[in-house]
């Protein structure tokens, strides 16, 4: 377990320097520089930014100066904002994208979980069957569209809840469920198949024959085993739960990082796609290590085993 | 005797499917007293398991019964959840076949072990540890006080079968039954469970047992009396000594027959001494390296075969038996280079084929051939089994597409199926039909030496029985030389010349067949004598 | 039970016993046929503008014919090719009505401001030289026959021009009728050969779509409908839903081959060779496993503009990496089957090996797993048009479904107003997702040997 | 608290009441005619459109910035938000030689900033220095090069102390400048040449967010990033009993539509920009409004690249282009379609000549007499470029289709992202391609120097002798007559004669504003000056 651990660790690293490499790659093999503009900067403007940003070194030169930046955390300050670091712009905007993704994440657990359980327990009937169609509509249905639909129900209609904005927690409900739908949905699938699966494993059956009531029989003896798909699935929803808050904190207007992150991008804002790709790298990077060693965890056979 | 706790009255069951009716059990009607040890026997399929699920209200699919069920005068086909939750494990208790998935993977063995007190109120949690050590105990569990906390892989088949037989005892139930409980184990461990039931019914003389199985040799001294059953309806019933010494039914007649026996006289070919050996094995060692780790090399290797060294003579059928896990099949893939031997030398026909790879190792593999234990396994399903007996064929280009297939039917009929079953799958086959298509497709190439790997374990005793005759058949026909890998000294007793017993990677013994169970020596070898189970009045039978 | 069956029939039962997996199949074969049939019988292309019919809400009427149409004796016409093709074309035509609108904003009851476009006025005068008045409060009602009136600014309105007391806005429509004409036109080849204007014949007309009143090409009517309404353009939305249906569906099939055709050979591979090889180069996908991708995906299309192939390119790479996974996963199972040694001991090659025994027996799983990629390329697809990023050929916008949402979702007012625009790119896509995602879990339940 | 602002509201009262008389009749005319307005809460909230690029004043060049930084800091003048005539700022009155080189600024006396310390001459000479200092990184320094020696300074070629702005004393501030600038005082409004307080570190990047010290009506007082920015009134500024409101909430959405349905739910005061697609229901809304803008779509034409090689194509494009249908039929938002590239200035009375009308049959002659057509050179496809944006595409796709109708001009419209957008219409690697040109002061050489061949912001490789003249003229003009014939002129060669552009239509500014705001007039600059607004219900 621990080497395993190890071993995940330290591919981490490896992964991050390959993230920062191809995006330096990428943005310096983009068309047009961070200081092109509408209006034609003063030639001499130009040169002293690029002095100022370490653009008027050779490339080689520029990608150390990068990866030193990785390693020490410190992008320097944005092109586009040059008043404001990349790190400071981290610190405002990443709590945020973190507080809506974890919101996000545990409905989708719960209700996930719930749904997938329900529909395996009707196996066949119409509980099922119909839970099922909901859980395909829900993937099938773009975050996109189910997030202005909220807007104009919850918000415009019914005025219950305020449609964007970031300040006050009812603001976070609609953007939370929007975000938690296609996750809640695979999971409640993964979790159908699960329980599906452990429902029929002989050990169930010799609980039952032991006099275990039902309940008893889920809790203690299904749910461990029949959730370790859902927890094998934890890493890529939190690499899409991260992903979705990239249209959310944009319908919603969040002051998340994933709209600093397109910004940059579109602005060519090099220290700050730097920044927010590194941030994101590195968070999905643990988010697939937890998930990865918890399913170990949850299996009494490899929690002790070394490969 | 005393008055019945289980009462079967004229009892029907059938299976709904898709509207159609399967009828699983036809008016069965017995009855169980207390303290009844009985022992329900039938080939598989007949119904005895569905008896048994029915009585502690395990069935899943949809049902339609007939008939009543009395238990302790209730009538248990009406009972409700709640009543079955009360029944289960405290009145009724039950020992499942496969001790490897009848145990939740991710709860401690101690807790397993005291579910049934505890969900019927037995025990508090405090003293729970403590029972679950006196009952690991009771199974007979070396240091019980550990293996309570640890988790049921860390456990071996035999233990985990003595886990669930204590898991069910623990209430003491007024009725015990136990479903085919020592099938899915080898012979030695069977024995030892064996006994170990044996001696629970011993201990509880109030309670009542019944013992599925399909196999009448274990039932001679554990049970009082014999159920037979035949595609849903008892045939016989009546108790265990005066069935055997005189059994009624042809049901009972088969089974008796198929119980393997050492007193069976053998007649091996006579081996003239002086034949060429065709295969000699020099010092073979078998070494696996697992290395996990991807910076630091940590290296772990398992010795699977020891310093192994043999011959096998033209003609000859060597017989290796040994329990799983003493490295037999190791053994033969390191012979076929199927996992390359670590060191040692393998001459096939004097021709050192040690180290060879690639095309060479290809050609060699016309000359050896092997049959599997799982027929389902070694066959790939998505192919028919004509082309898949055709494929050697033509992946030696030994002749054309059409002539393989024509020798594909032949080899069909051969093995005694039918030639047009051709384009049939596998899947469409029965065990021992597939086992038949595996031994065509070895055969196909007409090797010098076949090697079969538990070529019968997996099949019931009938078909093991024909496909036996037909190796021997084979044998006459092509003088095969053969290597037969079994755990079950019957079986090589009757099969092969020679008897290699083979112990963690190690030969212990080698021995003529005929005089093994009068010469073997090795304790192991005993051990292996020992633990065939064995009917006592079989002389009485024999005369006759 | 199922003893007699082939492989092949047990599915077939299995999958028309599934209902997901039939509801999915039928929702895929009505938007298959649309996307195929309907761009190509369809009368109307999805790139023609009507700008007079923008915004028209379903089942709105419109005449075959350009925006403005010019027809000169002997001259090819500039109009549209269903008008050329015909034989004789009638025309009625409303006369070019002059129409002035005002808007007038009040404050507390009073004008506050009257404008006409961005010109304000301080007085207008509807005394004399209009022939209809009419006004539009804000909920868009329409009173018309308004009487005669002078509005100043800091006035109150004529108090019969309101509709109620709360009432803050008012546009004004004044108009100026011309009479209406009947036009008939004799083609011939494409060329115009006579025109006549309410019976006598004239040398050239030209008139904007927006003048008709009816239109009738060889005797049959000229007139179509939009099913699914227009967009501001007034382009037909019907056509242009299927239409990018092939674009979407293209798309998600391409990119899924090209992870499809990756990983499929990179994870067999992998999981062929074993030992060091595989740890290898698996410890490699893990890696890009660990990038966020979606990030990647947009600085490429960001940075690389957004060309079909930079996208097919980048989706593909994305998309392999679980189809090697899945593969690798498959062989490493498939591997210690006994089957394999069979085979080997068989004589095969090991060409034979990956490609007659293994790959086919990963075929399962693997088909699975492209019919739910095929909508996941889709999703990513619209997931980049709704950032802005849609993808493109030759630089030139492709419009998929999902650059028909994002324009729906852009329209879709404070009350739903203009939601077909959005209601209908996105039910069809949903529904073509419904469907694949539906087919998948029912395949991959047919296609399960555990259920055997 | 409470108690607190009952207070200052009292004293507010007295100091209106007693300022109003002595102030000129220009600023009377904004201000409330009744005390009603006091029982309203005076907490003004509006959605500037995105985040500010920065607060420094010499990095800003976006509206939202610009637009926060004309309410946080005054210069020397400010404009008359009605008619953008400029009035006397920091400044209280000011002197100039005859050859109207020569400015000298008087300061306003008692002038503080928002610490308390007081405004000298020489925090201006300190930001202008700061913003003619290439390191600065400022964008709009060439627009300081009219003063005397400041682009020679710029490029390193003297010291500053040769640059003709000087401060005389604490109040005095001289200007000299390298030619007649008639557009001075209105320049001298921008906020680069705003003052700045030289007590700031401005070695941290972040000063501007930190240790904001302004001299406007407001200050900052919180700036959450992406979600809300609080001003609250400059308790130093100079004219400080004319500010009512208390409090500003700017927010930052720049999801248009989100922005839209707060202010329709009421969380908003003022919207100044409307999503595209709203445009129509819109105008049935009573608090919308349109007023024109200072600023021209338009299309330029790569002259060096066929067809547009020919003027004789230019020209017929020019003639037939159906602008009206553009902008009535397409983007219904209330722009206005038009044949000229520099907009009306009312307050310098300049107009511009409108223009080619929309003639089809002259247009296909010209197209006729052309060098491409059949049996000549043929008309080669063309590509049309612009940036990605949903108004550009539908401009670019009902352009496409009447070209391809009317003139056979088969075109493909190509949509780039805007860095990508700018890199290749810099490089002239285009056929043709939208433009727009917003003006940055009340003056047309604002709009007509960006085509002199010289200048870097003409990208259309047109250049014409006879245009570079007249601008060279007009700057030595100082007959504000004589001057705007010259810019006539060269609006008549722009888009009548050698046509290297298109004007489509001029742009409007358009929001909503609910009905209980005062003081927030339009303009056609779109220069708000938040200072004068306050909020009174019925």
């Amino acid at each position: 377990m621990l080497q395993i651990a190890l071993r995940r660790i330290a591919l981490a690293p490896i992964t991050l320097f390959v993230l920062v490499s191809f995006t330096f790659l990428m943005i310096r093999l983009a068309p047009g520089g961070p200081f092109d503009g509408e209006r034609e900067l003063p030639p001499e403007v130009i040169e002293a930014l690029n002095e100022q940003f370490y653009l008027d070194k050779p490339l080689p030169k520029q990608y150390l100066n990068t990866l030193k930046q990785a390693i020490t955390f410190d992008f320097g300050s944005s092109m586009k904002h040059r008043d404001r670091t990349v790190r400071e712009i981290i610190r405002e905007h990443l709590p945020n994208s973190i507080k809506l993704g974890a919101l996000a994440i545990s409905i989708a657990i719960c209700v996930g979980l719930v749904a997938g359980m329900t529909a395996a327990l009707n196996a066949n009937k119409f509980g099922d069957w119909g839970t099922m169609l909901i859980c395909v509509i829900g993937i099938s249905l773009p975050t996109f569209v189910f997030g202005p639909i909220l807007q104009l129900i919850f918000g415009m209609k019914l005025k219950w809840l305020p449609i964007a904005g970031f300040e006050t927690p009812n603001q976070i409900i609609l953007p939370a469920i929007t975000l938690a739908l296609p996750f809640s949905a695979r999971i409640a699938r993964l979790a159908r198949t699960g329980f599906l699966e452990v429902l029929k494993e002989d050990y169930v059956m010799s609980a039952k024959a032991r006099g275990s009531s039902m309940a008893r029989i889920l809790i203690q003896h299904v749910l461990p085993a029949a959730v370790r798909p859902v927890v094998s699935y934890l890493g890529p929803a939190i690499a899409g739960i991260v992903t979705g808050s990239l249209v959310v904190e944009m319908i919603f207007l969040i002051p998340g990082l994933g709209r600093e992150f397109v910004e940059g991008a579109l602005n060519r804002d090099y220290p700050l796609i730097m920044g927010t790709t590194f941030v994101y790298g590195s968070f999905i990077i643990c988010s697939n290590l937890t998930a990865d060693l918890l399913n170990r965890w949850l299996d009494p056979q490899s929690r002790g085993a070394e490969e | 005797m005393s008055k019945p706790i289980l009462k079967i009255n004229n009892f029907s069951l059938a299976y709904q499917n898709l509207g159609q009716s399967f009828p699983a059990l036809k008016n069965i009607s017995l009855e169980i007293a207390s303290g009844e040890k009985v022992a329900l026997v039938g080939p598989s399929g007949c119904g005895k398991s569905t008896l048994a699920k029915m009585l502690m209200g395990l069935i899943q699919q949809q049902i339609k019964t007939d008939g009543q069920i009395l238990w302790n005068s209730e009538d248990l086909t009406k009972f409700s959840q709640r009543r079955w939750q009360e029944v289960r494990g405290k009145e009724i208790a039950m020992i499942f076949q496969d001790p490897l998935t009848s145990l939740t993977p991710h709860i401690q063995v101690g807790k397993t072990l005291t579910e049934s007190l505890k969900v019927h109120n037995l025990l508090g949690n405090e003293s729970r540890i403590n029972k679950a050590v006196t009952l690991l105990e009771e199974v007979q569990i070396p240091k019980a006080d550990q293996r309570a906390k640890q988790y049921p892989f860390e456990f071996s088949g035999g233990m985990r079968q003595r886990v669930m037989i204590g898991s069910a005892i623990s209430c003491k139930p007024q009725l015990l039954i136990a479903d085919e409980p020592s099938t899915a184990l080898d012979v030695i461990t069977q024995e030892h469970i064996l006994s170990l039931l044996r001696e629970v019914a011993d201990h509880a003389t109030e309670h009542a047992m019944i013992l599925i199985t399909h196999d009448l040799a274990i039932v001679d001294g554990l049970c009082d009396r014999v159920i037979v059953m035949e595609q849903g309806e008892i045939v016989e019933d009546r108790a265990t000594k005066e069935l055997i010494r005189d059994p009624q039914a042809d049901t009972t007649k088969q089974l008796l027959a198929a119980v393997p026996s050492l007193n069976t006289p053998i007649f091996p070919k006579e081996m003239a001494k002086d034949a060429p050996s065709l295969l000699k094995v020099e010092n073979i060692n078998l070494i696996y390296q697992s290395s996990s780790g991807l910076f630091k090399k940590r290296t772990e290797s398992t010795h699977a075969v020891k310093d192994v060294s043999f011959d096998v003579k033209k003609g000859e059928i060597l017989g290796l038996v040994g329990q799983s896990g003493s490295g037999k099949s190791s053994l033969l893939r390191a012979i076929l280079q199927l996992k390359p031997a670590t060191s040692g030398h393998i001459f096939l026909d004097g021709k050192d084929i040690m180290g060879l790879t690639g095309e060479d190792l290809r050609q060699t593999r016309q000359t050896m051939q092997l049959v599997f234990q799982d027929p389902q396994a070694s066959l790939n399903e998505r192919m028919t089994i004509g082309d898949a007996i055709a494929e050697p064929l033509l992946n030696f280009k030994v002749c054309s597409k059409e002539e393989a297939k024509e020798r594909s039917r032949e080899m069909l009929k051969q093995v005694a199926l039918d030639p047009n079953w051709y384009y049939r799958y596998p899947h469409q086959l029965s065990g021992g039909q597939r086992q038949r298509v595996c031994i065509a497709k070895a055969l196909i190439l007409k090797p010098q030496i076949l090697l079969c790997d538990e070529p019968v374990s997996a099949l019931d005793v009938h078909v093991q029985d024909e496909i036996l005759k037909l190796l021997e058949e084979l044998r006459e026909t092509y003088g095969l030389t053969m290597i037969f890998i079994t755990h079950d000294l019957t079986v090589v007793r009757r099969i092969a010349d020679r008897i290699m017993i083979m112990k963690t990677g190690e030969i212990v013994e080698t021995l003529g067949a005929k005089e093994f169970l009068e010469k073997a020596t090795h304790p192991y070898s005993k051990q292996l004598i020992h633990a065939i189970p064995q009917i006592e009045v079989e002389i009485n039978k024999d005369g006759n | 039970m199922l003893e007699s069956h082939t492989p092949f029939q047990i599915f077939l039962k299995r999958f028309f016993s599934h209902r997901l997996a039939l509801i999915g199949s039928f929702f895929l074969i009505a938007v298959g046929l649309g996307v195929v049939l309907i761009p190509e019988i369809s009368p109307t292309d999805p790139s023609t503008t009507r700008p007079w019919l923008g915004m028209s809400p379903p089942g709105t009427q419109f005449p075959l014919c350009l925006s403005e149409n010019q027809f000169k004796i002997n001259e090819d016409p500039l109009t549209s090719p269903a008008l050329k093709n015909a034989q004789s074309i009638v025309l009625e035509l409303k006369g070019n009505e002059e129409q002035t609108e005002y808007r007038v904003v009040l404050r507390r009851g009073k004008i506050r401001t009257i404008q006409q476009g961005v010109t304000a006025y301080d007085e207008v005068s509807f005394k004399e030289g209009y022939s209809r008045l009419e006004a539009i409060d804000a909920n868009g009602k329409v009173v018309t026959n308004l009487p005669p009136a002078i509005i100043k600014k800091g006035d109150k309105p004529p108090i019969t021009w309101l509709q109620n007391k709360k009432q803050r806005v008012l546009i004004f429509r004044a108009y100026k009728e011309a009479s209406n004409q009947q036009i008939t036109i004799e083609m011939q080849g494409g060329i115009c050969k006579s025109i006549q204007q309410n019976g006598n014949a004239i040398e050239q007309t030209s008139f904007d779509g927006k003048q008709i009143i009816d239109i009738k090409l060889d005797g049959k009517s000229g007139w179509r409908t939009f099913h699914f309404g227009s967009d501001q353009l007034g382009r037909d939305l019907f056509v242009r839903v299927f239409y990018g249906g092939r674009i979407s569906v293209m798309v998600g099939l391409t990119a899924t081959f090209v992870s499809l055709f990756i990983g499929l050979l990179y994870g067999t591979i992998a999981g062929y060779l074993g030992g060091k090889w595989d740890r290898l180069m698996m410890a490699f996908t893990d890696i890009l496993y660990g990038l966020p991708f979606i990030f990647l995906v947009i600085l490429l299309m960001v940075c690389f503009g957004r060309n079909l192939f930079m996208f097919f390119l980048a989706l593909g790479a994305v998309q392999w990496l679980t189809m090697a996974r899945i593969a690798r996963g498959q062989v490493v199972v498939l591997r210690t089957r006994e089957y394999l040694d069979a085979a080997r001991m068989s004589g095969a090659t090991t060409w034979n090996l990956i490609f007659k025994h293994l790959i086919p027996h990963t075929l399962g799983p693997v088909i699975v797993y492209t019919t739910l990629t095929v909508p996941v390329v889709i999703m990513e697809e619209s997931f980049l048009a709704f950032l802005g990023l849609q993808i493109q050929y030759n630089n030139q916008m492709l419009d998929s479904w999902g650059a028909l949402i994002k324009e729906g979702i852009d329209r879709l007012g404070n009350d739903g107003q203009q939601s077909w625009l959005l209601l209908f790119p996105a039910s069809v896509m949903v529904i073509t997702l419904v469907g694949l995602n539906a087919l998948g879990d029912g395949l991959r339940d047919c296609l399960d040997p555990k259920e055997h | 608290m409470i108690h607190k602002a009952l207070l200052s509201i009292c004293y507010l009262t007295a100091c209106v009441s007693t300022a109003l008389a002595e102030r000129p009749q220009w600023e009377q005319d904004l201000l409330p005619e009744d005390d009603d307005w006091k029982k309203t809460e005076q907490v003004f909230r509006f959605n500037n459109g995105t985040e500010p690029e920065s607060l420094d004043i010499h990095l800003a060049t976006d509206s939202a910035s610009i637009r926060l930084l004309l309410s946080l800091y005054e210069g020397l003048t400010v404009l008359d938000p009605l008619s953008l005539s400029p009035q006397p700022g920091l400044a209280a009155s000011w002197e100039v030689s005859d050859d109207q080189k020569t400015w000298t600024f008087k300061l306003r006396a008692g002038l503080k900033w928002s610490d308390g310390s007081t405004i000298t001459a020489k925090d201006f000479t300190y930001a202008w220095q700061r913003a003619l200092t290439p390191a600065t990184g400022c964008s709009y320094a060439n627009m300081l090069f009219f003063i005397e020696n400041a682009e020679a300074f710029f490029k390193g070629d003297l010291p500053f102390d040769k640059v003709g702005v000087k401060a005389i004393n604490d109040q005095e501030l001289q200007i000299k400048l390298k030619g007649p600038t008639p557009y001075l005082l209105d320049i001298l409004s921008f906020p680069t040449f705003f003052p700045l307080n030289r007590k700031v570190d401005r070695s941290d990047v972040a000063w501007s967010k930190k240790n904001h010290i302004s001299n406007g009506p407001f200050i900052l007082k919180d700036w959450k990033v992406r979600a809300r920015m609080t001003l609250i009134p400059n308790p130093h500024y100079r004219d400080r009993e004319i500010v009512k409101l208390k409090e500003i909430h700017v927010l930052p959405l720049d999801n248009m539509n989100t922005a839209y349905q707060m202010f329709l739910k009421g969380e908003l005061d003022w919207l100044p920009t409307i999503p595209q697609a709203r445009f129509e229901e819109v105008q049935r809304h009573p608090d919308y409004y349109v007023a024109p803008y200072f600023g021209t779509y338009f299309i330029r034409f790569n002259v060096e690249q066929p067809p547009f090689d020919d003027v004789k194509v230019r020209q017929a494009l020019a003639y037939g282009t159906n602008k009206k249908q553009i902008t009535g039929e397409i983007l219904r938002g209330g722009q206005f379609p038009v044949g000229n590239f520099c907009p009306k200035i009312p307050a310098i009375g300049y107009e511009a000549p409108a223009g080619l009308p929309y003639d089809l049959n002259k247009a296909k002659q010209l197209i006729a007499a052309s060098k491409y057509g059949p049996g000549k050179v043929p008309m080669p496809n063309v590509s049309y470029l612009y940036n990605t944006s949903e108004a550009h595409k539908i401009v670019a796709e009902a352009l496409t289709q009447q070209w391809k109708e009317k003139f056979g001009i088969s075109m493909i419209a190509q949509n780039m992202e805007w860095k990508v957008f700018l890199k290749e219409m810099k490089n002239l690697n285009f056929q043709v391609c939208r433009s727009s040109w917003i003006g940055d002061y009340g003056d047309p050489s604002t709009f007509y120097d960006i085509f002199l061949s010289y200048s870097g912001n003409n990208r259309t490789g047109w250049a014409n002798k006879e245009y570079d003249k007249l601008a060279e003229k007009a700057s030595q003009e100082s007959n504000t007559q004589k001057r705007l014939n010259y810019f006539k002129r060269m609006e008549v060669i722009l888009t009548q004669e050698d046509c290297p552009i298109l004007p489509i239509y001029r742009y409007v500014s358009q929001g909503m504003i609910t009905e209980d705001v005062f003081g927030l007039e339009m303009n056609f600059r779109n220069l708000v000056y938040l200072k004068y607004i306050w909020l009174e219900k019925e």
